[in-house]
């Protein structure tokens, strides 16, 4: 999506700051609303002890988010990003617990590893032409028994210290996990919108037949958003692995979905070409935000599920009612 | 007293920043042939999406046989009989051409398609149309004129009383226009009318009855053809006198940058040789289907070809990919704008900066302001018209949307260009100015390939004339020479030009 | 007046039908206790998830925690945060690592390690019964591989089967579901002339299996020794029918109630537990002894 | 895509009608390729009744996996399938076991009511606009709630004898649910191939805009085609309750990848306009093979994910590369 907000280098008063990103991220108003409601109905949803907490919490989904923004972004789409992040996880676990691996190796080679994997999946789905779901649904069960296999079906646990500073770290009040959360989104926002690597994944999304006649190197960017988000997951993976203070082998199961859905609430086009990081964040803000709403208030499980896959569809449609108005 | 079909009263559209039809009054009569004309945006097809149905109006009336109508879709329209071609394909690339000519109305026995009627039928319509198309092929192995062809024929399957066409005659040469003609001169015995839009102002001449004009959104006149002027014309729809239609200055040839050696593909291309040189504009004329596509492709490293060489400035080179082909500065501006051309997505400005960004970025950081600046220099150069560089290109019109297509390339300097069809759907104000931006860029060094299947264009820009036929280079010809009898004759080889060897 | 009490109760999933009991045991224990309100909130098998309902629990200011962990180790963090916030946690049926620097008031559970051997000595029982001596085929369906009760049941099971080399056991994974019990049961048939008993590491699995093998036409359900895991009433029925041999009972009712009294008393009277471990012992039930089952037919 | 075989109407050989539908369903020789190789690895694998077996197995998902085809040719995605199946078993359990009702009831409103969540999932996305990726998601999780609600937490079992028959009956040496599953491929391939309804499908997903100026009322078809999937999935859901003798709550968790991998393993477009019904069959088919064949061979859990996903992603790079060699 063109951005005006920066391009147009005129000056805007904060009110029209404010209504531009309304406009951009579409789903803003509904989480307003799904947050008003929550505090009203609970007051200490607002406590600034919660909001944290949320985010925190959606941070493990977050990170991937981000990454799958890149590639949901390119027409593409990840179903591996769960066992990415089960694989990593036992992988830094093992660094810690068996293999006597220092911090930096815990760390690193996970990380290495997930790009990797996210390189693979870009690679094979590129170069075979075949669609990413596939591929990445042949991946995803691949590292899935990888994990079990690595770990001989057992959980790792018992992390160092200072490895478990990723997850449960804070900085001030800050917990670590988010401010690895936010720091994503800024860097992928400053990517997508002032890079030539952005442009391009908005450009070969929008129509990859016109962006390689154009002469856009189409392959190699999609690998590389592909990396990124491998990457991304690894890093999901060692915050959860620090989280837990263990490697767990079901981890990220059906993590596919919720990445996704934060990323499609937001409002990238599942068809790629349009949409973006913020939307993204609001995405997985808001399944955070319900979630931990209705735990705040106490509701049944049936009803969760219910109230949840309802408060889904209207956020989405209020989001285009008022782009309906609007337009009219 | 004519009877009047169509009316207009008052009709306005807006879009969000723009005023695409402003209070536009007119009427059109029983079976007639009504040309629409103007500038590119002017609001021409905005007119007749509104009369199908596609686009709700803002306010103001439309009257068909007497009744006001609001036709919520096109759906509606086909029910009432009226039929368009629009501006852009709208055909089903994986399906047939039989059932793209009958999509929507499919012949039925009992429940079941009927495949064997819907494809004699089609068969029909196409040898009405007098071209040759497999009516079992895809739609997608197709070039743009079959296309445009396909798009005719499906118009003509309604058997409608008001026949809607937007450009259809862009991508089509010399011998389909007239098979056309012939056509709408047969409809319009039977009563059928028809509403006509074309930048080719001699088709007008040629065709139509009575002409309005539009600019930029306003109603400017309508007039029976025969009692206005060509310049006249032109005034009333650019609102100034225009020069020269094909402003073209003579340079002195330099080198050569680009020989191709017995190029072949088989069954599309056949032993091509060309030598390009510096300053020099080379026309390449053919008819529908005779591998001028191709050839373009082939050289920009998008399809593959089997035997021959190219040198560039002397070396021989293996393009494989556009990417390589634009490292050794020769671009491609394609044939379809909106499958091919643009990201439609995007905006304007970042649709012209698409091949540019990576020269003016520091460390892979776009520098937004020079950006803009190459942005507002060529939408000022093209003449686009567009609320903003901003704007999406999806909702710019068809022949803006092409000056963009042409901008991009324009932005980049490049040695060799590949132009497929540059200025389908361009008004005749813009296409002069699109003439000396070409000039500007031969007598800067570059050298130019130009498909083109209008001759006048061809004729009069060329340096020289290579004209296709078959897959083959069927003759060359100077500039001094050429006129279009030659040309047509060399094109079509004294024989059926569409039959394809198998 | 008794004082007005909200306790947390978290545990892995709704779905299956054990943890259905154990809410409900909850649930009327609380009614009759009176003044408790319960939050019950399910963690859909997710560890992140679950850690984020405690520490939504926190926030929301619960006096108590009832956990159900759905992992040893990984719940721990959870747990330290109510320690941190001062609210006690009694864990039921599964126990979080032994070695965990954190409070828990107490553990109420059972053991699927123990459940597991029981499992493997009644068959060996029952074979030894059939051939005069420890040997056959024996099928193991497991749980969703990497969960903690999957891995603890096919442990126990297995450290009783290393100790007769002439039972051969096959082993493949149903994930704890009904459907791919049978379906695995199905593609077993097909690979393997003769079964003479199944374990199922759960009643859903067995009873798929069971299915699978009375639809055979090549096995008989009555010849074949079926055992399950968790005592549900369907499979209670199919014991009183003789079509399941036997299922291992670990009393999910008892369980809860014993840990919300345990809770309940500390929270409202001081009292702590005398124990700070009440194991309940896992037992087989078999058509012989039905009635010690929680949700026996009466 | 266009049926040559229908269309050409001039005889054709055997041999050739053969070689036209191994073009037209890549993936048979994939498929091919691994059931011989299972043949010699496991001799069992060919026995009549192991294929029946597995044709079996592989109904549930396959019945699911027909409709979804309508639904992904038409560019669109369903998620809420397992959801269905499961709440829809519950409700055909419900009229079995508690609500005493008649074997018809426990069959007709199941269906009616899955009909009814395919035609709410369509209604919603196509008038609000939405995605139905979003949509799906939603009702999923709603469906799941409802699931558990109505069923309060535990399975329902023991269903009537004709009950039974539905997903256990046989019919001579065929179980009843290969023929249900068997018997919607064809009458889908007949819609898809030779009614103005499946045409539509095609030119819809091909070219949504073109289909809408062509006159095509797009809104009508595509909810159409949802409420077919959702049918379906009921349809299912009475084969799986029927065959477990239990409304499951469980029931369908996870089917929608196996059934959108069924389709697109199958060569149908995730773009939409292009595939067919046959190759979902045999995507479906592929799919249970694998499985079938590595549980014969005993092979472990861990190495099963593993070399399925492997299995997965050589099936379909080996379509890919016939087409290649074809072409050249
Ligand atoms: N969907 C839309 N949204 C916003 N603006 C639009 C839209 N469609 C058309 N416009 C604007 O309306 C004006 C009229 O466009 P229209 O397509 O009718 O022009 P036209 O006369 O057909 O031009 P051309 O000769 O280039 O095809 C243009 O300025 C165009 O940018
Ligand atoms: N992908 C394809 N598969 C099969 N045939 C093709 C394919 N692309 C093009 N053709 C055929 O190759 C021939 C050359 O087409 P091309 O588009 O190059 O012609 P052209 O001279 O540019 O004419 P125009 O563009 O005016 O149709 C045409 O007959 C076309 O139908
Ligand atoms: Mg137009
Ligand atoms: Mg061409």
């Amino acid at each position: 999506m063109p951005e005006p907000l920066e391009t147009k280098k005129e000056k805007v008063s904060l009110v029209e700051r404010f209504f531009i990103l309304w406009d951009r991220i579409g789903i803003l108003l509904a989480f307003i609303v799904v947050c008003i409601l929550f505090g009203i109905l609970t007051p200490v949803f607002f406590n600034p002890l919660n909001i944290l907490n949320v985010i925190r919490q959606v941070s493990i989904i977050g990170v991937i988010a981000v990454g799958m923004t890149f590639v949901i972004l390119l027409g593409g789409i990840d179903l591996s990003v769960g066992s990415v992040v089960a694989f990593t996880g036992i992988i830094a676990a093992g660094f810690q617990v068996k293999w006597g691996g220092s911090l930096f190796l815990s760390i690193v080679i996970p990380l290495l590893i997930g790009g990797g994997i996210g390189f693979l999946n870009g690679f094979i789905s590129t170069k075979g032409g075949l669609h990413p779901f596939i591929v990445t649904l042949g991946t995803m069960s691949i590292f899935r028994g990888a994990t079990l296999l690595v770990a001989k079906g057992r959980p790792i646990s018992g992390m160092s210290r200072s490895f478990r500073f990723i997850g449960a770290g804070m900085i001030g009040p800050i917990p670590f996990p988010v401010i690895l959360f936010l720091g994503s989104v800024i860097i992928a926002a400053i990517i997508l919108r002032r890079t030539v690597f952005g442009r391009y994944i908005y450009a070969i999304g929008g129509n990859e037949e016109a962006a390689l006649l154009s002469g856009i190197r189409v392959d190699r960017y999609k690998i590389s958003a592909f990396t990124i988000l491998g990457f991304l997951s690894a890093l999901s993976g060692l915050i959860l692995t620090s989280r837990l203070n263990s490697g767990e082998l079901v981890a990220g199961e059906g993590y596919e979905l919720d990445v996704i859905a934060s990323v499609v609430i937001g409002g990238t086009s599942m068809m790629g070409g349009e949409g973006g990081v913020y939307g993204t964040l609001i995405g997985a803000l808001l399944i955070g935000v319900i979630s931990n709403g209705l735990n705040l208030l106490g509701v049944q499980p049936y009803w969760q599920m219910i109230v949840r896959g309802s408060i889904i569809i209207l956020a989405v449609l209020m989001d285009k009612m008022k782009r309906r108005f609007r337009t009219a | 007293m004519e009877e009047v079909i169509l009316e207009f009263d008052k009709l306005t559209k807006k879009f969000p920043g723009v005023v695409a039809l402003d209070e536009v009054s007119f009427d059109i009569f029983r079976g007639e042939v009504h040309a629409l004309v103007g500038e590119n945006g002017a609001g021409k097809s905005t007119l007749i999406k509104i009369v199908t149905g596609v686009y709700q109006k803002t306010s103001g009336e439309v009257f068909y046989q007497g009744k006001s109508i609001n036709f919520r879709s096109p759906h509606d329209a086909l029910q009432n009989g009226i039929a368009a071609i629009y501006q852009e394909f709208n055909l089903i690339p994986a399906l047939t051409v039989a059932e793209n000519i009958f999509m929507g109305h499919h012949f039925v026995r009992g429940k079941f398609v009927d495949w064997k009627k819907m494809e004699e039928e089609a068969r029909k319509l196409l040898d009405f149309l007098e071209v040759d198309i497999d009516v079992n092929s895809r739609v997608r192995d197709l070039g743009v004129a079959k296309k445009q062809v396909i798009e005719i024929a499906k118009a003509l399957s309604h058997n409608a009383k008001v026949l809607i066409m937007d450009e259809p005659t862009a991508a089509l040469a010399q011998k389909e226009i007239k098979t056309l003609f012939r056509i709408i001169r047969f409809l319009k015995e039977s009563g059928v009318t028809i509403i006509y839009i074309s930048h080719r102002l001699e088709e007008v001449y040629e065709i139509c009855d009575r002409v309005t004009v539009l600019r930029d959104g306003k109603f400017v006149a309508t007039k029976p053809v025969k009692e206005l002027k060509v310049e006249e014309l032109i005034r009333m729809m650019v609102g100034r006198e225009v020069g020269e239609r094909f402003p073209r200055v003579s340079h002195t040839i330099g080198e050569e940058v680009l020989r191709v050696e017995g190029l072949t593909r088989p069954g599309v291309l056949e032993n091509i040789n060309i030598s390009l040189h510096q300053r020099e504009i080379l026309g390449i004329a053919g008819m529908v289907g005779s591998g001028r596509t191709e050839l373009l492709r082939a050289i920009y490293g998008v399809d593959p070809w089997e035997e021959g060489k190219i040198f560039i400035r002397g070396e021989e080179v293996k393009i494989t990919s556009p990417p390589e082909a634009i490292s050794l500065g020769i671009a491609l501006l394609p044939e379809e704008r909106k499958t091919q051309g643009l990201i439609l997505l995007l905006s304007v400005l970042d649709n012209l900066g698409l091949p540019i960004l990576p020269n003016i970025a520091n460390a892979g950081f776009i520098d937004e302001d020079r950006l803009k600046q190459i942005g507002e220099e060529m939408v000022e150069a093209m003449n686009i018209k567009t609320p903003s560089l901003y704007q999406r290109v999806m909702y710019l019109s068809g022949g803006n949307q092409q000056k963009v297509v042409l901008g991009k390339w324009f932005a980049r300097k490049c040695d060799i260009y590949l132009f497929d069809e540059p200025t389908r759907g361009i008004d005749v104000g813009a296409k002069v100015e699109i003439y000396q931006l070409m000039n500007r860029l031969v007598s800067e060094g570059a050298a130019i390939i130009m498909v083109s299947s209008e001759l006048p264009e061809i004729l009069a820009m060329s340096d020289r004339i290579l004209v296709m036929r078959e897959g083959k280079i069927a003759g060359e010809v100077n500039r001094e020479e050429a006129n279009q009898e030659l040309i047509l004759n060399l094109a079509l080889g004294g024989k059926n030009h569409y039959a394809r060897t198998p | 007046a008794q004082e007005q009490l909200t306790i947390g109760l978290s545990f892995p999933s709704l779905s299956f039908a054990w943890f259905a009991f154990l809410e409900e045991a909850v649930k009327e224990k609380a009614t009759q206790i009176g003044g408790i309100e319960v939050i019950s909130l399910e963690a859909e098998d997710n560890v992140a998830k679950q850690i984020s309902i405690i520490e939504d629990m926190i926030i929301r200011g619960v006096d108590g925690v009832l956990l159900v962990p759905i992992e040893v180790e990984a719940v721990v963090p959870a747990v330290e945060a109510l320690n941190k916030a001062n609210i006690p946690v009694v864990t039921v049926d599964r126990r979080i690592k032994e070695d965990a620097p954190v409070e828990v008031l107490c553990h109420v559970g059972a053991d699927n390690v123990e459940g597991g051997r029981r499992a493997a000595k009644f068959i060996v029982d029952e074979l030894v019964e059939k051939y005069g001596e420890p040997k056959g085929t024996v099928i193991e369906l497991t749980g969703t591989p990497g969960a903690g009760p999957a891995i603890d049941r096919s442990a126990g099971f297995n450290e009783i089967m290393e100790q007769y080399p002439d039972i051969t056991i096959k082993a493949q994974t149903a994930n704890f579901r009904r459907d791919d019990g049978m379906k695995v049961m199905e593609d077993f048939i097909m690979s393997t002339p003769q079964i003479d008993a199944v374990f199922g590491a759960n009643d859903e699995m067995i009873l798929g299996a069971i299915q699978a093998i009375e639809a055979s036409g090549k096995l008989d359900v009555k010849e074949v020794i079926t055992v399950g895991f968790d005592a549900l009433p369907e499979a209670l029925q199919l014991i009183e029918e003789e079509t399941l041999d036997a299922t291992i009972e670990q009393f999910p009712g008892r369980q809860a109630s014993t840990a919300f009294e345990i809770l309940v008393k500390y929270l409202r009277e001081k009292v702590e537990p005398e124990n700070k471990v009440i194991l309940i012992e896992p037992a087989v039930i078999t058509k012989d002894n039905l009635y010690e089952a929680e949700k026996s037919i009466q």
